[in-house]
């Protein structure tokens, strides 16, 4: 995070713009010559070609997901506009990487200072508690003193909560200190340790898959075509009518599911949360997903390598006709006013990290005006709408002048 | 498609059983296997959330590394109850705390930590 | 980058001034347990400990000797604050007449500057001591005004009485009995609209400064803010040649893949590619095209015939003039800003709709001044600057996307409904101009956050003041690409 | 405890005040309750940081004094008969004996009239200093921000911003000297109206909730959420608690091991209607983040009202994943 400064991580910024080169997957090839270029382009004509890098991945639905599964096409979708995620990592796959340091560093020898990452953590995670512990201690005994210098003496001394006496986090140092391990390895270290240690490879299965969520992949397959979609069953390739209709049924309530002729709802969690992701997409930004921040999705202006995000979503569903949310069978969250009070707590929480909120209001069109059949292709999208609230504090104190 | 990842089959019978929370089930089941190289990993019934729950061993550097901890798998998109987190603790026959795991569909996990009562923040 | 930050421990330093942090600092005047010895004469003072000095927890039951004595002091500090006594230099004292039945406080002695922001003139039959009615012109006060002069000392109230008080003209001013500022507050609130949770955002703005008006004159003879000036159109910069050649050009292009579109374009194939055409080849073009999902709030939220839509309690009801706003109280200028007061135990926070209306009469915010230190997210490559811009020089607004959108929106072509209608006429409606004298490019973040238009809501939960504003987002007119 | 000797809660528009400092010091120290302080504090009315008399009490706190039978309800709004003639002569009087007061001091110190200006002046003068050390405070407090609920604000180590208030202005106009007996004297401004004579709360005392309810001058509880609220509320105080409204930090209450004033809060407690009451997991993933953030653990308090009990659930973060 701190990798702000200017200079801090300037040969590691640049080596990501040479490895994020491209938003999207989809890239450009131009066969013409040099001489022609020019003349073509005058004209507002030219041969360049777009490149489809044809990936492919599993539709999975009890994590209503899609697993991409082999490893050219994970890195290309994570390194091309940043989809997906490494289901054992943070962001990128790089759990295999990690086993592999781990194996050769236990081979190494069983040396304190030799450890693997998540020991590491682990063990940063305990010397912190200690430190906590020793300052409490530290604490208590000032108290103590001042206690009976006030029963004895009478001399008020307040006890002191910083001090000589008591560790703070500068002057406190664990047993044994470690240098910050890169919790998830970076790219360009994997394919050096992966040469090297040719025998692990083999002998150590990657379980890891890049998972995208069923906005991203559908995102991917309908816009660019660039995914393909199988049914793990069968192996054999979805129908963009398919995945249309059971991105949607894994939505719907069990029961209703079951049936053949899935009921499409203009409310389906499915075609709201796609609304906004594949605004904000088309306007740019990277989306991912914001569990931990307590939203739905972060905003990065260029991708989670680059920048911490700006923006933290909440997808707040609005029914054209309030009739409809009453009738409504589907449960989908956010459609009604926030309390005030848990709007000052996700609000907080995120100010608390330098994220603005901000409230994506998808309308959902009144049953009243469209007839169900618009459901049966994404030409609904036209009638479902994107707008935002960005939500902060005012504090009068700081707008006077 | 989880039905082929080799860390299926130790899920199987209880992800057959509760088809509709498998999916939690089963991602939580790797990221602590897998990603936290949690040990003694095992699944248990929690009938009374008619779910399957996870118990386990954090690595040997952790703290509390000795201690078995509960930990039971939502997803995002369901709602709970404090009913349901009281039988979660039932099931379990009642432990001082145990572990929520929220699952959503980018497999992203976070963990909670829930205590029956009053619990002072530790310092 | 946000790895570190998804911990829950996580805190960001922030840089001074960012008002992220400064929002999540403010929370010092909601505070329970402030440190009143600060207000004792510096002798009197108690040692006290530099920062953090509270404790975790008493160590016995009620606390140890030692605490008992340390927290003993610091509440006589504060009841002492509390008993000072409400004087005044009488030669600085105003005096007014409570008249329940009207809700209003007659000023008949005005002294101080106080005065100068407060109050209004009205026109009132008044007895002559010769017995017949004059129409005279008097200052009035509403509740909420005279219970803050009161309360600060500057106003010696009488309550209206038919009986006859004679008085050692000790007051020069005297009709009725004296009121207490507890009075004031049980007789004054309540009427004229005022509750308690509105009159303690009044005190609290009035505090710092701010000039408050209501929004919503109480009466004819209450002076009424100016209007909002009017947004004018923007002004399109001039192009260069050879930008008049290439937007030649590219418009016969943009005329025939139109055509193209109008007969091709396929919901289950959103994106397609000419064969010849150089404009579609780059990723501006692809992510023009994708912005076919109607968006912005310029696009009308559709509301099916008769649905009765609940009655708000969102609106504005004061207007706030900043301290150096020239403010005459005969004519007051459009505010600076407009102020919601709502109970927030028992009102949840605004619709889309309540928020929409309050946008309707608000204005249109201009282009954030740029900050002097760079913001952090300053940092990092901008596409823009790489990827073609079709008009670099335009500040955020729709300009430069105004072309790009008509010919990528398939709606236009494909669909007649109501909300796509008003969608094109947004697409070719001039955007607010930017700010006249030429001025650094606004950080791109900071408008987005500020948005194009603000509604400032103030919630009071038992006595805690919460203010948040909502800013009216326009993400859509200011894209990466 | 006989209704005469309660604490009187002034009740106005359904609100509830503590008018007398003494009162306050009783509720505070004998019975854990803090109000909010929400006046404006005479002679430092340029601040948010500071505030003065009235103290609001929360409906929650408001009904637990009266139910605990250490307080009871006035209606404030019938306590205000017209004085008598007497009463208003008697109080005139008073203020009489004030001014005349004044004026002995300001002889007894000197016989010249300029000194009483120079009184003015030095009143003035210390109320400028407080003006700006509460300016200073208020800087504090905007660059380093009181933690959640308000470390210690190091006043010292701001340096001062003076931009005298309106207030201190017009005080400090040099009076002008009158030759005979001084025409320059302060004027009092009461604060409580205990100090009328004829301010009458005995007639229009309420000793319980029910009776000020049937009398409509309080409302609280009044729905399942309400009793929700009071019950943990109660239940907490009941445990040696203070309470503090906690909406600021996303629940319903700050919950102090002791008095605020020299405390920390432990936790955040949120109020769950009942035992089914839906909770979206997204909460508890919100509630423990801003919990660990603040060092509070966030409390789950469940009411289940037909059994009138409160189950407590503790967040924190797991400290993995």
């Amino acid at each position: 995070m701190k990798g702000r400064g200017p200079n801090k991580g300037g040969a590691r910024h640049h080596e990501n713009n040479r490895i994020y080169a491209h938003p999207l997957p989809l890239t450009f090839s131009d066969p013409s010559s040099n001489r022609t270029r020019p003349i073509l382009g005058l004209l507002g004509l030219s041969r360049s070609q777009v490149i489809n890098p044809h990936c492919e991945g599993y539709y999975d639905a009890s994590t209503r997901s899609v697993w991409v599964v082999n490893q050219r096409d994970s890195e290309i979708l994570w390194r091309r506009g940043f989809f997906g995620k490494g289901n054992l990592s943070r962001s990128e796959p790089s759990w295999f990487v990690r086993q592999v340091k781990d194996r050769q560093i236990r081979r190494v020898g069983s040396n304190a200072s030799k450890m693997t990452s998540e020991e590491l953590r682990e063990k940063r995670r305990a010397d912190r508690k200690q430190f906590k512990l020793d300052r409490a201690a530290a604490i208590a005994k000032v108290a103590a003193e001042a206690e009976t210098i006030f029963e004895t003496e009478g001399r008020v001394v307040v006890p002191a909560l910083f001090g000589p006496q008591i560790p703070s986090g500068a002057t406190w140092k664990p047993k044994t200190d470690e240098s910050e391990p890169a919790t998830d390895g970076n790219s360009d270290e994997t394919e050096a340790i992966v040469k090297n240690t040719p025998d692990i490879e083999e002998a150590l299965e990657d379980m890891e898959h890049l998972q995208l969520t069923l906005q991203e992949a559908f995102f991917l397959t309908w816009n660019f075509d660039c995914i393909t979609i199988l049914n793990p069953d069968t192996d054999e390739p979805l129908s963009l009518k398919d995945i249309w209709t059971s991105f949607q049924q894994v939505f719907l309530a069990p029961s209703t599911s079951i049936s053949l002729t899935p009921v499409l709802e203009f409310d389906n969690p499915f075609l709201v949360h796609y609304a906004a992701y594949h605004h904000y997409r088309s306007l740019g930004w990277v989306v991912k997903t914001g569990l931990k921040f307590c939203v739905d999705y972060l905003l990065y202006k260029r991708g989670p390598v680059f920048t911490h995000a700006e923006f933290a979503i909440v997808v707040c569903p609005v029914y054209e006709d309030p009739q409809d949310q009453e009738s409504s069978a589907t449960n989908i969250q956010n459609a009604s006013p926030f309390t005030w009070s848990w709007l000052s707590t996700i609000n907080r929480a995120n100010s608390q990290v330098m994220k603005t909120l901000v409230l994506a209001y998808v309308t959902i069109p009144a049953q009243c005006r469209l007839s169900k059949e618009i459901l049966n292709s994404p030409a609904c999208f036209a009638h479902y709408s994107v707008r935002e609230v960005i939500v902060r504090r005012f504090i009068p104190a700081r707008m006077r002048d | 498609m989880l039905e082929l990842h080799p860390s299926y089959p130790a899920l199987a019978s209880i992800a057959e059983r509760y088809p509709a929370h498998r999916g939690s089930l089963f991602q939580t089941y790797n990221d602590l296997l897998l990603a936290q190289q949690w040990r003694e990993v095992e699944v248990i019934d929690l009938g009374d959330c008619r779910r399957g729950a996870l118990q386990g061993k954090r690595p040997k550097t952790a703290t509390d590394a000795d201690a078995l901890l509960h930990v039971v798998p939502c997803s995002l998109a369901e709602s709970i109850s404090l009913d349901w987190i009281q039988n979660a603790f039932k099931s379990l026959d009642n432990p001082q705390s145990l572990y929520l795991a929220v699952v959503s569909d980018d497999s992203s996990i976070v963990y909670y930590k829930l205590s029956s009562g009053i619990v002072k923040p530790s310092i | 980058m946000d790895d570190n930050l998804e911990k829950p421990t996580a805190e960001l330093k922030a840089e001074a001034g960012d008002d992220l942090a400064e929002e999540d600092q403010s929370s010092g005047d909601e505070d329970q347990g402030l440190d009143w010895t600060k207000l004792m004469p510096k002798a009197a003072r108690p040692v006290i400990p530099k920062r953090g000095d509270k404790e975790y927890e008493p160590s016995k039951k009620g606390g140890s000797g030692l605490q008992q004595h340390i927290l003993q002091r610091s509440r006589n500090a504060m009841f002492e604050a509390l008993r000072a006594d409400r004087t005044i230099s009488n030669k600085s004292l105003s005096y007014g007449t409570w008249h329940p039945s009207i809700a209003r406080v007659s000023v008949t002695v005005a002294r101080g500057t106080v005065m100068g922001t407060i109050g209004h003139s009205v026109p009132r039959e008044t007895v002559m001591p010769n017995g017949n009615l004059k129409t005279q012109k008097r200052l009035e006060l509403l509740p909420e005004e005279a219970i803050y002069l009161i309360e600060r000392g500057s106003l010696l109230c009488w309550k209206e009485s038919e009986m006859e008080y004679l008085n050692e003209c000790i007051f020069e001013s005297v009709s009725g009995s004296p009121m207490t500022v507890q009075q004031a507050y049980t007789e004054m609130i309540g009427k004229e609209d005022l509750t308690m949770d509105r009159y303690q955002v009044y005190a609290y703005l009035k505090r710092l400064g701010y000039a408050v008006t209501r929004t919503k004159p109480p009466s004819i003879f209450y002076p009424t803010a100016a209007p909002y000036p009017l947004s004018s159109t923007a002004s399109f910069s001039p192009l260069s040649i050879v930008g008049r050649i290439s937007a030649l050009f590219s418009s016969w292009i943009s005329k025939i893949s139109f055509l193209f579109l109008r007969n091709t374009f396929n919901w289950w194939r959103p994106l397609q590619f000419s064969n010849w055409f150089k404009k579609d080849k780059n990723y501006a073009f692809i992510f023009r095209s994708l912005r076919f999902i109607p968006s912005g709030n310029k696009v009308p939220i559709y509301i099916p015939p008769e649905t009765k839509l609940p009655l708000s309690p969102y609106e504005p009801f004061f207007n706030l003039y900043k301290p150096p706003t020239p403010f005459r109280k005969s004519a007051p200028p459009p505010p600076d800003y407009q102020m919601v007061v709502v109970n927030a135990r028992t009102t949840p926070m605004p619709s889309l709709r309540e928020l929409t209306a309050i946008y309707d009469n608000a204005p249109e915010l201009l282009p954030p001044q740029r900050r002097v230190r760079n913001p952090p997210q300053a940092q990092g490559v901008s596409y823009k600057k790489s990827a073609t811009n079709p008009n670099p020089n335009a500040l955020p607004d729709t300009q430069s996307q105004k072309p790009d959108q008509s010919t990528a929106s398939p709606s236009q072509s494909s669909e007649k409904s109501s909300i796509i209608s008003g969608l094109a006429s947004w697409f070719h409606r001039k955007p607010a101009p930017p700010p006249a004298k030429p001025q650094r490019k606004p950080n791109p973040f900071a408008v987005l956050r500020q948005g194009k238009k603000t509604a400032i809501i103030a919630t009071v939960d038992a006595g805690t003041i919460n203010i948040f504003r909502f800013a009216q987002g326009a993400f859509e007119v200011d894209p990466w690409f | 405890m006989n209704p005469q000797h309660r604490i009187p809660i002034r009740v106005a528009n359904k609100r509830a005040y503590v008018w007398d400092v003494d009162d306050l010091d009783k509720i505070r120290s004998e019975h854990r309750i803090c109000g909010l302080l929400v006046g404006t504090l005479p002679h430092l009315s340029q601040q948010n940081v500071f505030l003065g008399l009235p103290a609001q009490l929360s409906p929650e706190e408001a009904t637990l004094l009266v139910e605990k039978e250490y307080a009871v309800f006035v209606d404030d709004t019938n306590a205000y008969p017209e004085p008598s003639l007497g009463q208003f002569q008697q109080w005139c009087a008073e203020q009489q004996r004030y001014i005349k007061h004044q004026q002995e001091i300001l002889k007894s110190e000197s016989t010249k009239p300029s000194d009483v200006a120079q009184l003015a002046v030095s009143e003035a003068a210390v109320r400028k200093r407080k003006e700006r050390e509460l300016k200073r405070q208020q800087k504090a407090l905007e660059l380093r921000g009181i933690q959640e609920d308000g470390g210690g604000v190091d006043v010292e180590s701001f340096q001062l911003a003076s931009t005298p208030s309106v207030e201190v202005e017009h005080s400090i106009r040099p009076t002008t000297p009158s030759t005979s007996e001084p025409s320059h004297y302060n004027i009092s401004i009461a604060a409580s109206s205990s100090v009328l004579s004829w301010y009458d709360p005995d007639s229009c005392t309420f000793p319980t909730i029910e009776a000020a309810q049937a009398a409509d001058i309080w409302d609280f509880p009044s729905n399942i959420k309400d009793r929700a609220r009071y019950g943990v509320f109660k239940d907490l105080w009941e445990q040696g608690y203070f309470l503090g409204g906690g909406i600021r930090f996303g629940g319903d209450y700050l919950v102090y091991p002791g008095d605020p004033l020299r405390y920390h809060s432990h936790f955040c407690a949120t109020v769950i209607e009942s035992p089914t009451y839906a909770i979206h997991p997204m909460e508890i993933v919100a509630h423990g983040r801003l919990g660990t953030a603040t060092k509070k653990t966030h409390l789950l308090c469940g009411w289940d009202d037909e059994q009138k009990t409160v189950s407590y659930l503790s967040i924190e973060w797991a400290g993995f994943g």
